[in-house]
């Protein structure tokens, strides 16, 4: 168990350097940095300072250098309009990124394992209709829209809740509605077909056969199996997670990275977004990682074929 | 005893056979979805000639005229005018060009490398496999809206660099389905005759395993289509999709945001138009991998 | 099997009456149990002898009412046990009898146990449910179910999880989950066709000696005419969902009634018999969409007379609790 | 020609594969699927290798179709190394020996036509094309008792009875010496072994092959073979003509093995069983690999630590055994 742990968390860093190393050569490739900022601010003295400052003067080997020492301190360098320290800026936003990532990930949970369940439990009934529904509208709404649709009903039409910005629990509603959606129709389709798998097997017949009640057969024996590919694929749901964080978080004025981010790019202030960029990579990596320990735990026969 | 002869009647039968079997099995797919799709399809091919007003002419006389069912609405806008008195019926059947044609080039370049990569990480093994494994888990871990975000902004906003940097996402998750199903085509035992037979490794992947991928990877096609429209959609939204003037339904969205106080019309029917694009393409594809690969149902 | 001749004189325990269960799919009724009917005395071993899709599985399932729901559903007949119709009672007295009164063993022992629990949560199970046992003393029923199937060092076992067993290993213990509370009838759905030969040898033997302990009757679900000759007191020929004979085992294999049978019989290799050449049933098994008008065997039968083809043969009873049913018997 | 020379020679094949690893370390156990076999089959004839699951057989089926490479050992064909054939031998190798698999359902590609399928060794070996090609899918069909009308249809139309004749008829399609047939009839139903059975015994007798027969059925082999080798975990232990091993079993694996078949006859009980489980081939037991099950073993030494040698007990029938000696 352990030396499977051991050997995923070192799958991990590799994943990470991958990342680390990709975003650089993007970020190099994609051109100067101090041109494409100085071009735009134009003036050579601070053209001078951004190349010492990012070590451009050295050659590129060595820059690589610079720039994997510097992670490896976890610096992720300074913003090159205002010169604060990226990690700071972004220390800064997290919190609201993830807070509202945790508020829109408990709202898909919360609705997609019961929808899921019942849905296989209960086939073509009207909550697996239901269930249904939401998966497809969930997946077919571009989160843009479903957030600007939202504050025209509710904070503009109605107004019960703010239409952008973090001011209280109460603007976490709409944002966290947007981006949980999303992710809960991916799941609710997912548990509802790995539960179907489940309730065919032989051992849920088995555990019937023993006279075991429907209540107990579905939440003891089938659920747990069932969970095991959703575990599996949260993972991935993660990227899309991602990905509509930052579309959010822009609709809702959300004072997260993902603003930040386009902000920066916007404004041409790519180490931040090349730190941005190293953050959610780690993250996503880093929640992979837990995933598979947490896919260890729960399902007992993973332990001996990592070894 | 049958001779040769009769065994090419019967040849050219089956033929015919799976023809007809082809177009009744399209029969059966479900009715709406299809409907909306074969739409989209014509808006997307003859805009030009459906759409009743000229998309990107500005009209100020006419900016922000309701749709035709409030008061002040007018019959030749059905659906109403923008800030610049432009037709959003118009925009909305102009606007599918951009999201089909993107989709569809990305999923021909990135899905057919993906295929490729796929077949031949699954089936070299080893070295070769994890090499490109690798590769695709650091894709995949990639915020895919945010690099597209930098890379679109620094080169220049384009449909080519649209497509250049959302290609290798799709390549990423084709490449990891197609090897996970050569990866189980191989161990059957028709791969084993083959080479007890001789026949050559090329020959082995295009008879024996691409045939046998080709469902999953037409299932997979479809729903990525869905897929990446809302995609696409997202990055026009934040700015960086195809360019203006052209229509695209994203941006329409994005330009509808600051008058949803007013006129809500401007950003709710291109997102609709979305909506019923990526539901009907995803319910499409859900049949086809439920006629064509039951076995998917994770897909 | 000294002790058979005993077990045609001892009360009936399952009565099964033309149970038919049929497959209701988007392509046709599928009938895959079309009219069954056999006894199970106390004690006795009946064999379900029957190539794949003879119906002989889901006349277990339905058994014990566990058919695979929404597609199929018994339609018609009555399941006695001990008198009573398991078939007219309601699901929650269903459950009293399933995993206390009859057990089941499955025929993939790599499937049919939980793979995220311990071997010994899964045998306390029908413990805890049936026997109403908790704590330590259901522990010890559960270390004695173990060491009664020939597990070696239970005490260690109960922790481990099914992928720690091997094949043999896991079956024994699917019996001890069914047998642990003593029920009156187990019934194994090809248990051993999944393992190696000597391991199958212990499998049956230890099946043999419990059902001499305990007087647990059986009834052997199996494909394999060798099996059945060694396990069974009678034996139940399936053909595409039905019954076509039914007769003490000594008899069915001395001196087969049914067309069916007896070409099953000869087209076995067996060993020491040194046949030359197998007999050979041509065709296929029926379609159970639509399974032939009349015997249903006709079509593959060398005594295929023109009334087989056109009504099925009623049961020709031939004493005892033996019956056939072929026209040639009729005469 | 001298005395007919074995058609096939396998000499002391081993197989070894490495155990499951991880990227950290290459693993240090070895699976030793195949530890030191060796059998000839002659020309015409069936050789059987019989045993229980992990015993190797298998293993030693996938060496002689090249589908593995043996870690030591060699295996000959009419005389020459198969691992060591110039390019057009070993094409002549691929066409003089064909398989026939387990799984029906496995071995035909599901999105090939039946006459694609059995054309296809024609297609690669002879570069046959056209009305040829149709002339003999026709023939081959026909061979094996199938209408040649059904070359256009697809696998899945077809029983499995009636996909194993397919995968018999692309067998024969090049008319080879050898067939491995790798446990052909065991996913079948029991009414379709017997058509299946008699084809092949047809087949021997018509074109004069030569069968390596992989199977677990000790009844089957009877029927099917000449010669039976019985393999317990990557060993051979008893080697004989056919009516040798059933009537004159020397070892005591075999005759736990013989005894534990149930027969179809009520009068003949079944004869002792051994206990244990088949050990693992990760990490056989020393010396003879059978000695935890044996029950002649009685603690000795020898057993435990000596790796039994072939003994020949009688003319053409070979054992592995320290308890048994000519």
């Amino acid at each position: 168990m352990l030396s499977y742990i051991g050997l995923r968390i070192l799958q991990a860093l590799l994943g990470l350097w991958f990342i680390a190393t990709l975003v650089f050569i993007l970020s190099r490739s994609i051109g100067d940095p101090a041109e494409i900022f100085t071009a735009r601010h134009g003036h050579v003295h601070a053209r001078e300072m951004m190349e010492e400052r990012l070590g451009l003067d050295k050659p590129l080997y060595h820059q690589y250098g610079i720039y994997v020492g510097q992670l490896l301190r976890g610096d992720l360098g300074k913003s090159v309009r205002n010169g604060i320290p990226i990690t700071k800026i972004l220390m800064e936003r997290l919190p609201a990124t993830f807070t509202l990532g945790l508020f829109a990930l408990g709202f898909a949970i919360a609705f997609s394992i019961p929808l899921g369940v019942l849905g296989a439990v209960y086939r073509d009934s009207p909550i697996d209709w239901f269930a249904k529904v939401m998966a497809f509208l969930g997946q077919a709404m571009p989160p843009f829209w479903l957030g600007i649709m939202l504050i025209i009903l509710f904070a503009v039409v109605w107004d019960i809740v703010p239409p952008a910005g973090k001011t209280g629990w109460t603007s976490y509603i709409l944002p966290g509605f947007t981006l949980g959606w999303g992710v809960m129709a991916g799941m609710v389709r997912l548990v509802r077909s790995s539960m179907l798998d489940v309730l065919d097997s032989d051992y849920v017949t088995m555990a019937r056969a023993k006279g075991v009640g429907e209540i107990v057969v579905v939440s003891k024996h089938a659920l747990r199996n069932a969970l095991i590919p959703v575990i599996t694929y949260s993972g991935l749901v993660l990227g899309a997670f991602m990905n509509g964080s930052v579309v959010v978080e822009q609709v809702f004025a959300w004072p997260g990275i993902g603003t930040v981010a386009v902000q920066s790019v916007v404004s041409r202030d790519f180490p931040i977004v090349q730190g941005v960029v190293i953050v959610f990579g780690a993250f996503f990596i880093f929640i992979n990682l837990f995933v598979d320990i947490l896919y260890a735990v729960i399902d007992p026969r993973i332990k001996y074929t990592g070894q | 005893m049958a001779s040769a002869s009769s065994t090419q009647i019967v040849m050219t039968n089956v033929w015919k056979l799976r023809l007809i079997s082809m177009v009744s099995g399209l029969k059966r797919a479900p009715k709406i979805p299809t409907v909306i799709l074969g739409i989209l399809l014509a808006f997307g091919l003859f805009g030009q000639w459906l759409a009743p007003h000229d998309p990107i002419s500005i009209d100020l006389a006419k900016s922000f005229t309701p749709p035709v069912w409030h008061e002040g609405g007018s019959a030749s806008n059905i659906l109403g005018t923008d800030k610049l008195g432009r037709d959003i019926l118009s925009r909305v059947i102009i606007g599918s060009r951009v999201s089909l044609a993107l989709s569809l080039t990305i999923i021909a370049l990135g899905g057919g490398a993906g295929v490729i990569l796929g077949l031949i990480s699954g089936y070299s093994g080893r070295k070769v496999d994890s090499l490109i494994q690798r590769g695709v888990e650091v894709i995949l871990a990639m915020p895919t809206i945010l690099v597209a975000l930098v890379f679109v902004f620094t080169v220049g906003r384009s449909f080519e660099s649209v497509m250049f940097i959302l290609s290798p996402f799709l390549a990423a998750r084709f490449t990891r389905i197609v090897r996970g199903e050569t990866l189980s085509i191989r161990e059957r035992d028709f791969v084993a005759v083959a080479k007890v037979i001789g026949t050559p490794s090329w020959m082995i992947l295009l008879r024996h395993i691409l045939p046998n991928v080709f469902n999953t990877v037409i299932v997979l096609a479809t729903l990525e289509v869905g897929h990446l429209i809302l995609l696409e959609a997202s990055l026009s939204f934040l700015g960086v999709g195809v360019p203006p003037p052209h229509p695209a339904w994203g941006l329409m969205v994005a330009g509808g945001r600051e008058f949803i106080s007013s006129a809500y019309w401007i950003a709710l029917f291109p997102g609709l138009a979305i909506l019923f694009a990526v539901l009907s393409i995803n319910l499409f594809g859900d049949w086809l991998r439920d006629t064509l690969d039951p076995r998917r149902r994770q897909l | 099997m000294t002790e058979m001749s005993t077990t045609k004189d001892r009360p009936i325990l399952l009565d099964v009456k033309d149970l038919k269960t049929y497959f209701f799919q988007r392509r046709g009724v599928l009938k895959a149990v079309d009219g069954v009917n056999f006894t199970v005395r106390a004690g006795e071993s009946v064999g379900l002898v029957g190539e794949s899709g003879s119906g002989k599985s889901m006349t277990c399932l339905s058994i014990m009412r566990l058919v695979p729901k929404p597609a199929a559903r018994i339609v018609e007949g009555q399941i006695l046990f001990n008198g009573q119709d398991l078939l007219s009672i309601d699901e929650s007295d269903m459950r009293e009898y399933r995993g206390s009164k009859i057990a089941m063993v499955m025929q993939d022992p790599q499937t049919s146990m939980n793979p995220v629990f311990t071997v010994g949560n899964q045998v306390e199970e029908p413990i805890k449910l049936h026997l109403k046992e908790r704590g330590a003393q259901a522990m010890q029923r559960v270390l004695d179910a173990l060491r009664a199937v020939r597990i070696p060092s239970p005490e260690d076992r109960v922790k481990q999880y099914p992928h720690q067993f091997s094949g043999g290993m896991r079956q024994r213990v699917v019996a001890a989950m069914g047998l642990a509370t003593s029920p009156e009838l187990l019934v194994a759905d090809e248990p051993t066709t999944s393992l190696d030969v000597t391991i199958q040898a212990q499998f049956l033997g230890l099946i043999r000696d419990i059902q001499k302990e305990h007087g647990t009757s059986v009834i052997w679900v199996t494909h394999d005419l060798g099996i059945v000759a060694q396990m069974c007191d009678r034996v139940n020929v399936m053909y595409a969902g039905r019954i076509v004979e039914s007769a003490e085992v000594q008899k069915i294999y001395k001196d087969p009634q049914h067309p069916y049978t007896k070409a099953l019989l000869d087209s076995v290799p067996v060993m020491g018999a040194r046949r030359p050449r197998l007999y050979q049933i041509d065709g296929q098994p029926p379609d159970l969409r639509s399974i032939p008008t009349g015997c249903s065997f006709w079509p593959r039968c060398p005594a295929a007379m023109d009334i087989c083809k056109t009504e099925y043969p009623p049961a020709t009873h031939l004493g005892g609790d033996d019956f056939v049913h072929c026209w040639l018997a009729e005469k | 020609m001298a005395v007919s020379e074995p058609l096939l020679e396998v000499e002391g094949l081993v197989k070894h594969f490495p155990g499951p690893s991880n990227l950290l370390q290459q693993s240090s156990v070895l699976v030793k699927a195949v530890d030191g076999v060796s059998f000839t089959v002659d020309e015409g004839t069936t050789f059987a290798l019989v045993g229980e699951s992990g015993c190797g057989k298998t293993t030693v089926a996938k060496n002689v179709l090249l589908l593995e490479r043996p870690t030591a050992g060699v295996i000959k064909f009419r005389g020459k190394d198969i691992n060591r054939l110039n390019r057009r031998d070993l094409k002549e190798y691929k066409h003089t020996v064909q398989a026939v698999f387990q799984d029906p359902y496995s071995s035909l590609n599901p999105r090939m036509q039946v006459k694609d399928i059995i054309g296809e060794p024609l297609r690669v070996h002879e570069g046959m094309r056209g009305r040829r090609l149709q002339t003999r899918v026709a023939e081959l069909l026909d061979n094996v008792g199938l209408n040649p009308v059904t070359g256009s249809f697809f696998p899945h139309q077809f029983s499995g009875g009636q996909r194993q004749r397919i995968a018999i008829a692309r067998a024969l399609a090049l008319q080879p010496k050898l067939i491995v047939l790798d446990e052909p009839v065991s996913g079948l139903d029991v009414s379709i072994r017997a058509q299946i059975l008699n084809l092949l015994v047809d087949l021997q007798e018509e074109f004069g092959l030569s069968y390596l027969l992989i199977s677990h059925d000790l009844a089957i082999v009877e029927h099917m073979s000449h010669r039976v080798g019985v393999m317990y975990v990557g060993k051979m232990v008893e080697l004989s003509e056919k009516e040798d091993m059933y009537s004159d079993a020397v070892h005591p694996y075999t005759k736990a093995l013989l005894a534990s078949v149930p027969r179809p006859n009520p009068d003949i009980a079944m004869g002792l069983t051994i206990s244990g489980e088949v050990a693992s081939p990760i990490n056989p037991p020393t010396g003879c690999r059978f000695h935890p099950r044996c029950p002649i073993y009685q603690d000795s030494p020898e057993c435990r630590d000596v790796q039994p040698e072939w003994d020949q007990v009688a003319p053409l029938h070979w054992s592995a055994c320290h308890k048994v000696k000519p």
